[in-house]
């Protein structure tokens, strides 16, 4: 099945592209799309995984379609 | 209950004046508005910062700030609040956040616009890079409150 | 530091915006500002209140905020405070107290202006007396924060 | 010796003045003033004072030409 990916940030900076779409088998979890859409990079240490802009962890089922976001830890506001 | 991110510049007290007199008739019942705003400093960790760039995820971050809005307002008895978050390019002394809080009280009033401000830094998918003068970088964790 | 007292209605955002200008070049530094504004009510104790008096000690008024807001400032990080307060006829809706907290953390701002708040209700000299239908009353304390 | 007393607010108005001049004896304290000032009030209950514009106990001392201030229970700010 087919699910979006978007990076943001410095994530987005090292893949060298905002968004692509990236093909996992049924059940796949957020995990497996991150191994699939960053085949160079193993780890997913402070990592932060979005599943249609709610926050979830890397073990969290996957479904067709979904958008799947891994960014950095978050550094807005301000003081 | 509004939520705005904008990469124009605001300046916080006329977007206050402003939500205000939208909102008329509300002032008498109110009594309390805690306020909170966050500027660019000049400098950060030891350096002096020249310039920002903040991103963020267009549709979560408006649905995150719409969701602890939310849910401030069932925390604390809540007349309104508004936050407004700045994006993209910024210089030093430009407003990054503002969040305000309309109560009857002063005490869920303060305590809601602190709660606001600390749910925002942990969770609301922003990202800041600074300019300084040898190059940029990623801001990698924010202050704890 | 500044500490007013006056008898003419006052706009907290513009009062905030003005103070601002004045110390340009400060906002870079500051990072973070508290403020709490409070505003009349028009029920009080279940009664509707049309209109109040508010009374004060010329002299010791002042003398009482400057002392707080120094104190603010020894005990906390900051860059600035600001109070306005309201004295004589008010109508329902109108801002009677202002206090702001510039810092560059917001945890200190957060605390100094709550602080400040606090130990303005609790000390400063000021009397309220409500207008209702029937008559006027002394208000005889001041809710706990 | 003399000392200014002022009034405010609902003790203004009890006292029909805001301010009067009182004469005491030497050494007197503040709970002294107000008995002078106020002949008709036995009990200064829930009553505060303050000297020279500084809040003070009713067992403080007063001097010649101190202003002593009686007031009730402070209601400002708002929210």
């Amino acid at each position: 099945m087919r699910v979006q990916v978007r990076f943001f940030a410095a994530l987005r900076e090292r893949a060298g592209t905002p968004a692509l779409e990236v093909k996992v088998p049924a059940g796949a979890t957020v995990a497996e799309v991150w191994s699939a859409a960053t085949p160079e990079e193993s780890f997913a240490d402070n990592v932060l995984a979005a599943k249609n802009m709610q926050y979830v962890g890397f073990d969290s089922p996957v479904e067709e379609g979904d958008e799947i976001a891994f960014f950095p830890p978050v550094t807005g506001g301000a003081g | 209950m509004s939520v705005r991110v904008t990469d124009a510049a605001f300046e916080p007290w006329s977007q206050l004046a402003e939500y205000q007199r939208e909102q008329a008739g509300r002032a008498a019942k109110t009594g309390a508005t805690a306020v909170f705003v966050g500027s660019m400093r000049d400098f950060n960790e030891g350096d002096e910062v020249s310039g920002m760039f903040l991103e963020h995820y267009p549709g979560m971050t408006e649905k995150y700030l719409e969701k602890i809005s939310a849910t401030a307002c069932t925390r604390w008895d809540l007349e309104d609040s508004l936050i407004v978050h700045r994006v993209g390019e910024l210089s030093p002394g430009d407003p990054i956040v503002l969040v305000a809080v309309w109560s009857a009280h002063r005490k869920a009033a303060f305590e809601a616009c602190r709660w606001l401000m600390e749910e925002l830094k942990a969770k609301a998918p922003f990202w800041k890079k600074e300019q300084l003068a040898k190059g940029s970088r990623w801001v990698e964790h924010n202050t704890p409150g």
